[in-house]
């Protein structure tokens, strides 16, 4: 089981070529790959990445001139120096005169060369106001002016933490809304580790799958499925992972799920059948229109979309699809690409019987559903896939769906131990004197519903139906009586 | 069966879960010609359990079921002896991400207690990582390496009776991370510091009051470690029932008799009682300089 | 405004025979009367109430030979003179050795007439273990063996914040759930004053209608509407008001809430109408039987029933028909029992004609509705009379039933600021080096849905609907998009 | 108007509130002749205002409309000119009944700052009890007396200027109830149980640190108050919303295209992010003895 697998090599704390790594700004993120002479933007400013080459994950560069980033020792926060805060505001007259120091004498600061860091303690310093503030007003008033004059940045190495707190932060949308913490919980709840068979269905820009990839660590085997053209995989490869990793990952298409489960799917069948080739390809032109826009806008946000100069372009087959798609457009050769594409499709169909094969066997090990569909439909479907004694988990943003899911699954049958459950997240500050939660928090991270999968013999189905609604009724007995009675 | 890999059959000296219903379940370890009492009846080792699949419905002798489940650290995590108080999935769950464990990792925790997170932790980082766990209670740090041995997954676990606090964890700079549930972490945190790979690595504290981690923020910031983040997380469970609102009857105009009627649906309800505080969670990485 | 009402007296602080007082031990609440000679039960205790008479509010007593209570000085918590908590249990094993006194011992020191607080005190001087202990721990002991040996009762003054708490710790099913902090917010919500006209609608044992009274101190008026037979004003009664209190509180039937909006119902037509009279009387009939059994329950929970020396017999009509009910069954004389409730009749529906007029005044400051029946009926057909720019708040135990009720009241218009909500309530232990929430939290305290009525031209009303939507669509626009989309 | 009595007509004078829609108000001071600006147009307080009842829809200038409010303390903590921090009606809720607020109670109050809470106090006791409320800030204890002027409300509220901590409220035992909303509430104790009635009442404290509330309590304990206990309240909110889930196209066994479709359904959905912490609150009573 071990042998199969690339270990971590001595070297894997540094930065190297090609690496995909994960800017911080503050506690602003962004997904990135190392590429020598490629300009990165980033919170409004433009810098290159070569500098970072060969020194340490977590390591602190600030931007100087021409783009270069400078590494830097990691500064303790500002505020330690300058704690001196007022008890109350109630000396205070805001005036707009507290600043003494005038935006010439910051300019000409700046055009000294001085830097970020500096210009904001100067600022304190020339705040008369600055020291009778409460402290709150003190934060406030420094992370405003670092944020403006500063620009240190931090390479850190991709994670589940640090890529589904940068998704949430950034692009919830593109993840359904599901909170950071809300994946951990899935993670757990799905008894995910190295060796398992999983089955992963979401359409969460591939984070999910990532998050799967990581825990299983290369070991085992997922099949993910998609909906419409392919999967998409956009934060995957913000993982790094390694093209091991991607031997046995295969993807399974939905629209497939109720031939399979009615034995109408067959390998045979597959590569002389050109209507579903057909159907393939128009599936595919949709993918293509999705990659066309929806990696374009994450560009544009917390992703940097590598268009050339790939390393997991033979693992990575689907994402791969993009850089092809701009060099027919390029090329404007239509014939080219599509022989090209055809030669992919048939690579495409083996994985799929592979995938099928797999699925066939409804032995998995564990079903994870995290999707924009409705849960209901999908977990009654891929719930069939999954052995006996094996934990399941359905996201949705929203709790009404789950609460059918669960009441569908529950007549269905051959599933125990249903809990339907949110977790509540609050962040706290932690200083001497001012200790308390943070002044805002999620308001929802979305909904899981999950249980653990049993025998569920056909012929026995309807009265086990009946007793498991007896047995498995949840506590709170007295409860239930109140509750029809009103 | 081991706790980091399914199997298919239950066998002797596995350990599963018999599951009642209603929640209610316990694990027993698997002994040819051993017998299990339940309320449904006695389940019968050899018979009922060895040899058969794991999530089986066994008819029990007073012909009622139960099912036989696969441990996982997840239901171990709510059938495990009590020897201290422990942590559950919803922490555990939020420790695992935030302290980026998976395959691979080397962690060290303290203290052992009754296992809960142990098992998490082991399940995660097999096949090639290893936990390093510290225990300074002697009998419960023997009752855990005798649990991870009949777990099967002695092999990714050394288990040392010492108290963290001065002698540490007697491993130094191999740790991705380190968890700490302790009284006072903040006496264990320059030993956390010696733990962690001299490259860095993620810690996590562990306390359910705020005063520790008062402490604790403070000893992190003297150790030079940064990304100081304190959080809580709390479960927030429902029930899925049919709810029945009866209509008020405000007078038909024409019809002398009331208008009853009543409205039915399925409905999500919180739990009355829930848990309300387990512990703080405070997350750092260590500082590279 | 200010002549007509009561104003407290001066020994106002005093608990006078026939007061309506709460018994509290630890957390635990009961209401009684005080009464001489009357024995009370609470928790598993029996004692006469005679002794308090003439002590002042928050005096504590304790249980002594014969049912006497003893005014005692207010201990400090026990707790404050034994702290050594040990720092964990690494040293604690259980070998149920650690206790050295004997039940002998124990006994002993009872016969000895020692009292139970220092019962306690030996009990921890002479457990081997206990200053071992976590201190989480050491108070567990310490709650168990107290609750045990000790017998401290302190009475306090029946009010809002006591009551609440007091139904729902121990009997929710009776007020629908609602938790202490959702009734506050409901009273603020409704800016519930003196000088308002008030409509409520509630069944939670008049608990709500003692509220929206204890606010409005007698000044203004209230309209209960009430399903059934007659309101139910169990809780009312313990709040003790002042017999004006009742002078401006009126009732009326849910069941006549259609003909009055038809303008079918009229005072001509009332007395002479035998069919309406019969509904009445089979309505009466249901409404004994409820308190037959309802108040019965709560006898043998935490509320004691008045059954003679019945002060406020005049002013709360509806619940003293349940004492006349009971001497009919003794007399066994039914025409008696008949006249006398003819004459009642006669009364209530007097009281009906008032209530009647003020609700046709359409003039409300406010609703307030907390009820077991689906909320949407009940807050379509109230809100008609309710002035324009006025609060209102509906309650419901579910979250459901309020979504469709903003939805309806949407759709009916003339309703703005219309917010569902929830309160989330957590209660911590601050104790020197070991603050933290309390281990122990409400899951759910129940919905609000309020709102605040504008003037609804029956002209402009279709137009007005589609505009306020437009307008009143909540603010997460980007949200609001994403979720259309998925 | 009033603060603490509802009116039909709009009168010169009076403070009414313009609702915009979306939750998008402000307050405005009816003055005969003048106008007021919104993004509907212009509103002439002589034509629209004036004289016409309290909820009345008000077409503007460029043809949008408004509606005009009675004013409530609800509406003005929503309104009302920051000058400080302020609390929130759902704080404001639990305080008002755990003080056991009501007409006739005289309460005790500090500081007064923009005059949020004093609002609701007032409404509450009025018209039989009083506010006494503390502040130490010159203007702002001279803006809030300006505005309960306005208010029509200043019969039942004496504002001081004053340092409470040092020089108390100015009153002694009168007070059913004393709020504290200062930095060091500790340091007010003392003041606070002076002024409270000689057989007792209750006291609340707002801190939104929990180390003044650890010297809160230490304080009351100190001065012999009783049940005390701190708590935390949160709103949580939801959107009504229509929501869309697609329902997957799983392959019709016979249908060779797609059976596409989505389920609609009404939800109440927590909003994306919330007010996560305002403050704790402690409570406790005077003890008798």
């Amino acid at each position: 089981m071990e042998n199969s697998v690339e270990q971590p090599r001595q070297q894997d704390h540094l930065i190297r070529d090609g690496d995909f790594v994960v800017l911080k700004r503050e506690d602003v993120f962004k997904a990135v790959q190392v590429q020598r002479r490629k300009k990165v933007t980033f919170e409004k400013q433009w810098f290159f990445l070569d500098n970072v080459i060969g020194h340490s994950y977590g390591t602190t560069f600030e931007v100087s001139s021409g783009g270069n980033l400078q590494p830097k020792k990691m500064m303790e926060e500002i505020t330690s120096e300058t704690k001196e805060a007022g008890i109350d505001n109630r000396n205070i007259v805001d005036d707009g005169k507290s600043q003494k120091l005038t935006q010439d004498d910051i300019k000409a600061l700046k055009d000294k060369g001085i830097k970020g860091e500096e210009i904001v303690q100067q600022l304190i310093e020339n705040s008369t106001t600055f020291r009778d503030k409460t402290e709150f007003a003190q934060d406030k008033y420094i992370k405003k002016k670092k944020k403006k004059y500063e620009a240190i940045i931090t390479v850190v190495k991709p994670s589940t933490r640090i890529l589904s707190i940068m998704y949430y932060a950034r692009e919830p949308g593109k993840i359904n809304y599901m909170r950071y913490d809300t994946l951990a919980q899935m993670l757990t709840l799905g008894n995910i580790h190295a060796g398992n068979k999983m089955i992963v269905m979401e359409t969460c820009a591939g984070l999910v799958l990532g998050a799967v990839m990581e825990r299983m660590g290369g070991f085992g085997s997922i099949i993910q499925m998609y909906p419409g053209g392919g999967p998409v995989r956009a934060a995957t490869t913000c993982f790094g992972f390694p093209k091991s990793f991607f031997n046995s990952l295969y993807e399974f298409p939905l629209g497939k799920v109720n031939c399979l489960l009615n034995g109408t799917f067959s390998s045979k069948a597959l590569p002389s059948e050109s209507k579903d080739s057909i159907s393939v390809e128009e599936n595919n032109g949709t993918l293509l229109d999705d990659l066309q826009t929806s990696p374009k806008e994450i560009e544009e946000n917390i992703v940097e979309v590598i268009e050339n100069n790939h390393p997991q372009q033979e693992t990575m087959e689907v994402i791969s699809q993009e850089p092809e798609y701009k060099e027919h457009k390029e090329r404007g050769n239509k014939k080219d690409y599509i022989q090209e594409f055809q030669r992919k499709q048939e690579q495409q169909k083996k994985r799929q019987i592979e995938a099928a094969t797999l699925l066939n066997e409804r032995n998995a090990d564990g079903l994870i559903i995290a999707s924009r569909y409705h849960p209901t439909p999908l977990a009654l479907s891929l719930l069939e896939f999954v052995a006996p004694s094996r934990p399941f988990v359905v996201y949705c943003h929203y709790k009404e769906p789950l609460v059918e899911c669960y009441t569908k699954l529950r007549e269905r049958g051959g599933v125990i131990n249903l809990r339907l459950s949110e977790t509540w997240l609050r962040n706290y500050q932690v200083l001497p004197d001012r200790s308390h939660p943070k002044l805002m928090m999620s308001g929802g991270g979305g909904y899981l519903l999950s249980g653990i999968t049993v025998a569920n013999d056909k012929q026995k189905s309807e009265s086990c139906v009946l007793e498991l609604q007896k047995t498995e009724e949840p506590t709170a007995k007295k409860r239930k009586v109140q509750e029809s009675d009103s | 069966m081991s706790f980091v890999e399914y199997e298919e059959l239950i066998k002797e000296g596995d350990t599963a879960i018999i599951f009642l219903g209603h929640g209610s379940m316990f694990p027993v370890q698997v002994q040819r010609g051993a017998q299990t009492q339940t309320k449904y009846g006695v389940i019968r080792h050899s018979a009922h359990l060895i040899g058969q699949p794991f999530g089986s419905r066994v008819t029990c002798s007073k012909g009622g079921w139960v099912y036989v489940l696969h441990p996982t650290p997840e239901l171990w995590t709510l059938n495990l002896p009590h020897r201290t108080q422990i942590l559950y999935s919803t922490d555990i769950s939020i420790i695992t991400m935030m302290l980026e464990l998976k395959p691979g990792s080397v962690v060290c925790e303290s203290g052992t207690g009754s296992g809960s997170l142990s098992h998490a932790i082991i399940r995660t980082v097999a096949p090639t990582g290893h936990l390093h766990t510290v225990e300074f209670h002697q009998q419960r740090a023997q009752k855990a390496e005798e649990e991870f041995r009949e777990h099967r997954v002695d092999r990714w676990v050394t288990v040392r009776n010492q108290d963290v606090c001065k002698n540490g964890f007697g491993v130094s700079h191999v740790a991705d991370a380190v968890f700490l549930d302790i009284p006072s972490p903040w006496e264990a945190i320059g030993h956390a510091k010696d733990a962690l790979k001299v490259e860095g690595g993620r810690l996590c504290s562990f306390s359910p009051c705020i005063e520790q981690v008062q402490r604790t923020c403070q000893a992190l910031a003297e150790h030079g470690f940064i990304e100081v983040t304190t959080l809580e997380i709390l479960l927030r469970e429902y029930n899925v029932r049919t709810a029945n609102l009866p209509l008020p009857d405000l007078g038909g105009a024409l019809d002398p008799l009331p208008v009853l009627g009543e409205a039915q649906f399925k409905i999500g309800v919180p739990l009355r009682e829930t848990v309300g505080h387990t512990g703080y969670l405070t997350f750092a990485s260590k500082s590279l300089f």
